[in-house]
């Protein structure tokens, strides 16, 4: 027994010790190429090396796909960026991405490792709310800027000045979504359909807010559970209290299901949903029920030349096509390189502060979704564009934001 | 004096009576043997009688209480203890364990207070408790002479041992009343004998024995009166000559004389 | 780095406080349980809850936090302790997902699928325990571990531990020795939960959000594998267990293997170390603790063959 | 709750569920009969099953809906079952029978690992997105009496009953299901009555791997396919086999329909927030146990003393 116990603990020490040794290496390594905000190396443009991003997701589990998804956007980013000489023409830009398996005590973890080990310039994720939050508070704390392409609660830019977001805020969604309702659809009962995570729960407090706002009623809704995939017993329900319209703001996994699942259940009520839409999947999943679904998504941006070589070459190099998410993270990266290149540019390393400055500075940048602004707080300043599906092809309605609780239109 | 008495104990598992309407009396002091056939019920009225089981009908007295029902922790602690036909030890526990467990309810600073009260208690008291516990399980296992083995799991034990460590274990609690179930069960002669001689200096102690037992050279040998079960029916009371000589008793264990 | 580090000694002393309660249950009195992660919830709401809506103190939340966690332990002990064995574990599994299915839905006062953010810092003599700052948190956290393997070692070593063991071996004889098992068994539930309740009034000081998300099932899987891979019984082993499955789970990020394997490979890992493992030592790393002897110069009694019934 | 007719709807909805539990139920059920152990890996077996179903009805189905596809269909099935019947034999060989004398978490624990190891490797090789099994006849609902009824439902009832039955006449009847009984009952005992335990176990996994193959492929045309698929539906059907009597066949059977029709009804008829529906399965399963601990068609064991 004494045996195993010393051996155990030997292991232990051997374990510890060939981690401490390792790290104190990639310390010793890491310092030169000046990417913490507290070395005093001067500027010595020659000796750069490479520079690290980090990406937190959900890369296991049930959410997996997102993970994928979006991470795949940053990388192509990357990519692309590092075939031209990296930033200057000289640092290498490396993606190093850390699994959240959305919870947020692991993505602490992830960003505790990307910070302290691996001294990431910058965060592009987290991807869910929950876990957006705590790494969002550790990054502020730390001083590191973090860009979440898909963390859409409204308080999360609340966090302090170290997080921005290249994707619209829950707020602004539902009150588009809500105005858009009632105004231009003429919805007065909505019903609703959504799942108890932050992302569902998000959008429908914000759109039934604005909604009920405007004198409408949400008459029926209904919830899931993460993972559910049987939505029959809320569709019977909602079919018998009969509204206008459906509103399902959901993951597309699970708008899929709830379209096939209507149709078979024969619900002949218009659905509405949200920019998890956006993700071409669901016309894989569900395609023979999309017709006729109107969703809120981000502003029609396909004319353009950049986004279409965007779409076309994720596609072709990852095998699937990307969903706004993942555009989003493909901006944030984009943002984030002339940043980076601003900051080496001007001070000769890249010094965390600097870079959220420069970050923060961001005027007019031409990403794939258009022209990218950055309000005071770090939300995005953003349209939201509408669609239409007519079979399996989103028919763009136009694009809208909401001032004084007013409608409006954006040619 | 009466000790422990049964009326009209009954207990019935569905439609099968296993101990039907049995007054059982034990004597003060005395010896007393519970005998009978295979699946006479035996086993069941010490179980009901323990309170491991709950009877259908029927009452158990206890030095004049009624104690039918109660759960078997609590008329221990009013001085009843037991063991069991097939050995019943705390196998991964040391052979000082094992008694010491009985001592359990006996220490501590108030017995109807929460035994958890005293356990915080015992992080100043250090260790004071536990000494008493372990002097007074060994005086127990002195008594049979397993003092050398204390230190040994349970289930190292041989058989004789562990019938032995179970008579010890239910000793510690403090009994007046001492149910054994079939304890010389898997026994040699000579290890018989040994058993018989502990047997009487329990009783030299003051307690009360009632056993289960096939052989019934000892039951003859060391009880001073007999119980005969048959069906769940007590059919016969009274010293051992009686009960050779009962008819009843006597065909109950027709061509079952070798059990 | 070695922050990282820092964060996994962190994570593991959380966890094998859970894990201590766990053994108490599992390892003492043989119950398979598996709602610690119900439990946690409950202590890292509590504490939550309670120092953002109501600005308490960290501190005054701890006890709350573990009382609250202790007395759903009993809620939950005192019906379920007819069943036996998987139907035990059956039930408390429900009660686990129970908990985090009415934090997840109960947004008047949990907020829901949001969670709750902005959790203070504990402070000490007005010194902030900063989550960032790892050392200090990470004292706080082990002297916690300390004094619960302190009081639970004691707990073992007390009559209230032998009772505990004697159920566990043989519940029936245990009760006809005068031990009240009902009793025991809810106050090993009770003492299991409080535990895990303390460790989620660390976890939420130290995340400084709670969201359901963190709450699953599978943490009370990963605390049954913490008590199981270091020794059923055996608190020390339990600390080690809790240590080991931190490690072995932020093993690939702690050498950088993390940016080069595929991330399922971490998890296919992690399965493949519990089946060797399983098979390897089913009795755990360190197994049962040795039996405290009347005469230490004599040899140990024969360890057991990790015979559990 | 209004009409007849969302009563039936219901019903109908809770009836397909509740099917879908009671044949992956039995797996467990079966497995737990003879090992006493909870195979944790078995909704992972399923979801393996379907994967291979999948990948080979898409090999082998033509574009059009016709009398092929539906023969596709089942045969896709078949082979399904037979790779989970196998995996499921070589994961009782690897990762439980070294195990088999061991501390009774030993196992346990030794399944979750399989279930990790399965899944993950599952989302490494076949991606985590989810796969779509078309289905192979039209399914569009039949409205009768406003009840809508899809094909779907009615060929997972239809596929349910028929398992059930046939495994119920296979234990009850046959030579090896009377083996089976007997192993379940005592191990040694069978052993010395001549039955190779061995074999018969391995048996047990396959039988308890294919029906599990089998309710995958079957709720993969409504839920696609994904590498967590059989986890919380697994963890569901586990709980409908305790609810009706761990081991028991039948208690399977009345175990996974009667979740089935709890959890629709549980939000249906009270009116109870749905998100709040695992909570009522639940506490309806703490419920059933504390009235029932051995489940509604369990055998109360009584310990000897």
């Amino acid at each position: 027994m004494k045996k195993m116990l010393s051996f155990a603990l030997l292991i232990l020490l051997v374990g510890v010790l060939f981690i401490s040794c390792g790290g104190k290496k990639e310390e010793g390594t890491a310092t030169p190429a000046g990417t913490t905000a507290t070395t005093t190396s001067t500027a010595a443009p020659a000796k750069i090396e490479n520079i690290k991003l980090g990406f937190i997701g959900p890369m296991t589990g049930d959410y997996a796909n997102y993970g994928q998804l979006i991470s795949k956007g940053a990388q192509l980013a990357i990519d692309e960026k590092n075939a031209t000489g990296g930033i200057a023409g000289k640092a290498q830009i490396q993606l190093i991405i850390e699994d959240s398996e959305g919870n947020p005590e692991k993505g602490l973890a992830g960003i505790e490792k990307l910070s302290s080990s691996d001294k990431v310039v910058a965060l592009v994720g987290p991807v869910f709310t929950g876990v957006t939050f705590a790494v969002g508070q550790r990054c502020q704390d730390e001083g590191l800027l973090m860009v979440t392409p898909s963390g859409t609660h409204a308080d999360i830019t609340n966090i302090g000045d170290y997080v921005f977001r290249t994707v619209p805020s829950d707020g602004l969604q539902g009150e588009v979504a809500g105005n858009y309702f009632y105004e231009v659809l003429g919805v007065r009962k909505l019903g609703a359909l959504y799942i108890k995570n932050d992302y569902s729960q998000g959008l429908y407090e914000g759109t039934k807010a604005s909604f009920e706002a405007r004198g409408g009623q949400v008459t029926i809704a209904e919830t899931g559970q993460i993972g559910d995939k049987d939505f029959k017993t809320q569709l019977t329900k909602i079919k018998a209290a009969a509204p206008d319209a459906i509103y399902i703001p959901n993951y597309t996994a699970e708008m899929a299901q709830i379209l096939e699942q209507a149709s078979q259940l024969g619900v002949n009520i218009p659905f509405f949903s949200s920019d998890g839409f956006s993700n071409p999947e669901i016309y894989d999943l569900a395609g023979a029920y999309t017709d006729g679904v109107v969703y809120v998504g981000p502003t029609k941006v396909e004319e353009s030349e950049k986004a279409k070589a965007f779409v076309d070459k994720y596609t072709a190099t990852y095998g699937f096509a990307p969903d706004s998410f993942a555009t989003n993270a493909y901006d944030a990266a984009y943002i984030l390189f002339d940043a980076l290149e601003k900051v080496y540019k001007e001070t000769g390393k890249f010094d965390r502060k600097a870079i959220r400055d420069a970050f923060a500075a961001t005027k007019d940048f031409p990403g794939v979704n258009g022209l990218i602004n950055f309000a005071e707080n770090g939300d995005l300043v953003a349209y939201q564009g509408l669609y239409k599906v007519e079979g399996t092809t989103p028919v763009y309605l136009g694009a809208y934001t909401v001032v004084d609780g007013k409608l409006v239109e954006v040619k | 004096m009466i000790l422990l008495e049964t009326k009209q104990l009954t207990r019935a598992y569905g439609g099968v009576i296993a101990v039907s309407k049995v007054d059982f009396e034990v004597e003060q002091g005395l010896i007393t043997g519970l005998i009978g056939p295979n699946g006479a019920g035996k086993t069941t009225l010490f179980n009901n009688i323990t309170g491991l089981d709950v009877p259908t009908s029927g009452t158990v007295h206890y030095k004049g209480k009624e104690i039918t029902g109660k759960s078997a922790h609590s008329i221990c602690r009013m001085g009843v203890a037991r063991t069991f036909q097939n050995i019943r030890l705390f196998k991964e526990l040391t052979v000082l364990e094992n008694v010491m467990v009985g001592r359990h309810f006996k220490v501590g600073t108030s017995p109807t207070k929460g035994r958890f009260g005293s356990v915080l208690k015992s992080f100043i008291s250090l260790g004071n408790e536990e000494f008493e516990m372990k002097k007074e399980a060994l005086h127990w296992l002195d008594f049979f002479e397993l003092g050398e083995l204390s230190d040994e799991l349970a289930k190292n034990l041989p058989y004789g041992h562990q019938r032995e460590l179970e008579i010890a274990r239910a000793l510690a609690t403090e009994p007046s009343l001492l149910f054994l179930d079939e304890p010389a069960a898997g026994m040699n002669p000579q290890e018989t004998e040994h058993l018989m001689s502990t047997i009487r200096r329990i009783r030299a102690l003051g307690i009360t024995v009632v056993l289960i037992e096939h052989d019934m050279k000892l039951v003859m040998n060391i009880c001073d009166t007999i119980t005969v079960l048959n069906y769940g029916q007590n059919i016969a009371q009274g010293t051992p000559k009686e009960i050779k000589r009962n008819p009843l008793v006597i065909e109950a264990y027709l061509g079952k004389e070798d059990e | 780095m070695l922050n990282f580090v820092l964060l996994i000694f962190i994570y593991s002393g959380i966890y094998a406080l859970m894990a201590m309660g766990q053994n108490v249950i599992t390892g003492y009195v043989g119950l398979l349980s598996l709602c610690q992660a119900g439990f946690f919830a409950i202590g890292s709401y509590a504490t939550a809850i309670l120092s953002v809506t109501y600005g308490w103190n960290f501190w005054l939340t701890i006890p709350i936090a573990g009382v609250l966690a202790a007395l759903s332990g009993v809620l939950i002990g005192l019906p379920t302790l007819r069943l036996k064995g998987d139907y035990l574990a059956i039930a408390t599994l429900g009660f686990g997902e129970i908990v985090r299915n009415i934090l997840n839905n109960w947004d008047s006062l949990t907020r829901g699928p949001m969670g709750i953010q902005r959790i203070p810092m504990a402070t000490v003599f007005g010194l902030k325990i900063s989550p960032y700052e790892k050392w200090g948190f990470l004292v706080m956290v082990w002297i916690f571990v300390l004094v619960g393997y302190l009081f639970f070692r004691h707990l073992a070593r007390s009559r209230m531990g032998r009772a505990l063991e004697a159920i566990r071996e043989d519940e029936i004889a245990a009760s006809s020795m005068g031990i009240n098992t009902t009793k025991y068994k809810v106050w090993a539930f009770a003492l299991g939960a409080f535990a895990a309740g303390v460790a989620g009034s660390l976890q939420a000081v130290f995340t400084l959000s709670v969201s359901p998300g963190t709450f699953t099932f599978m943490v009370s899987i990963m605390v049954l594998c913490m008590v199981v891979l270091g020794g059923m019984g055996n608190f020390l082993a339990v600390i080690l267990g809790a240590f080991l499955i931190q490690f072995i789970s932020y093993f690939p990020q702690l050498v950088g293997l993390s940016n080069i394997i595929p991330p399922q490979f971490k998890q296919v890992l992690f399965g493949l170390i519990l089946v060797v493992m399983m098979i390897w030592r089913p009795q755990g790393i360190l197994g049962r603790a040795p039996r405290m002897t009347l005469n230490p110069k004599k040899k140990q009694p024969k360890d057991s063959d990790g015979g559990e019934k | 709750m209004g009409s007849a007719a969302e009563f039936f709807q219901h019903l109908m909805n809770g009836l397909t569920l509740g099917g879908i539990y009671a044949l992956i139920a039995l797996g467990y059920t079966m497995v737990y009969g003879i090992l006493k152990f909870i195979n944790f890996a078995h909704g992972d077996i399923l979801m393996v099953g379907s994967y291979i179903g999948l990948f080979v009805y898409n090999a082998i189905r033509g574009q059009i809906l016709g009398f092929w596809t539906i023969i596709a269909f089942f045969l896709s099935m078949l082979v399904g079952m037979v790779f989970s019947a196998v995996l499921g034999i070589a994961i009782e060989r690897i990762a439980y029978k070294p195990l088999r004398k061991a501390t009774r978490l030993a196992p346990l624990l030794s399944a979750i690992g399989v279930s990790f190891i399965l899944s993950n490797l599952a989302a490494w090789m076949w991606g985590t997105k989810s796969k779509k099994l078309e289905y192979p006849f039209n399914n569009a609902p039949l409205h009768i009496g406003g009840v809508a009824i899809t094909p779907h439902q009615i060929l997972i009832l239809v596929v349910v009953i028929v398992m059930m039955v046939a495994l119920k006449l296979f234990i009850d009847r046959s030579r090896m299901g009377k083996a089976m009984r007997a192993t379940s009952l005592d191990q040694d005992t069978a052993k010395l009555m001549g039955v190779k335990v061995d074999r018969i176990i391995a048996l047990t996994f396959a039988i308890g791997s294919a029906l599990a193959a089998t309710a995958g492929f079957l709720i993969a045309l409504e839920i696609k396919v994904y590498p967590s698929m059989g986890t919380m539906t697994g963890l569901k059907a586990f709980v409908a086999a305790v609810v009706g009597g761990i081991g028991n066949i039948s208690g399977a059977m009345v175990g996974g329909i009667l979740l089935g029709l709890i959890e629709t009804f549980g939000v249906a008829l009270i009116g109870i927030p749905y998100g709040l529906r695992d909570t009522i399965a639940f506490a309806v399963l703490i419920i059933i146990l504390l009235v029932k601990p051995e489940g509604l068609l369990g055998k109360a064991e009584k310990e000897k003393v």
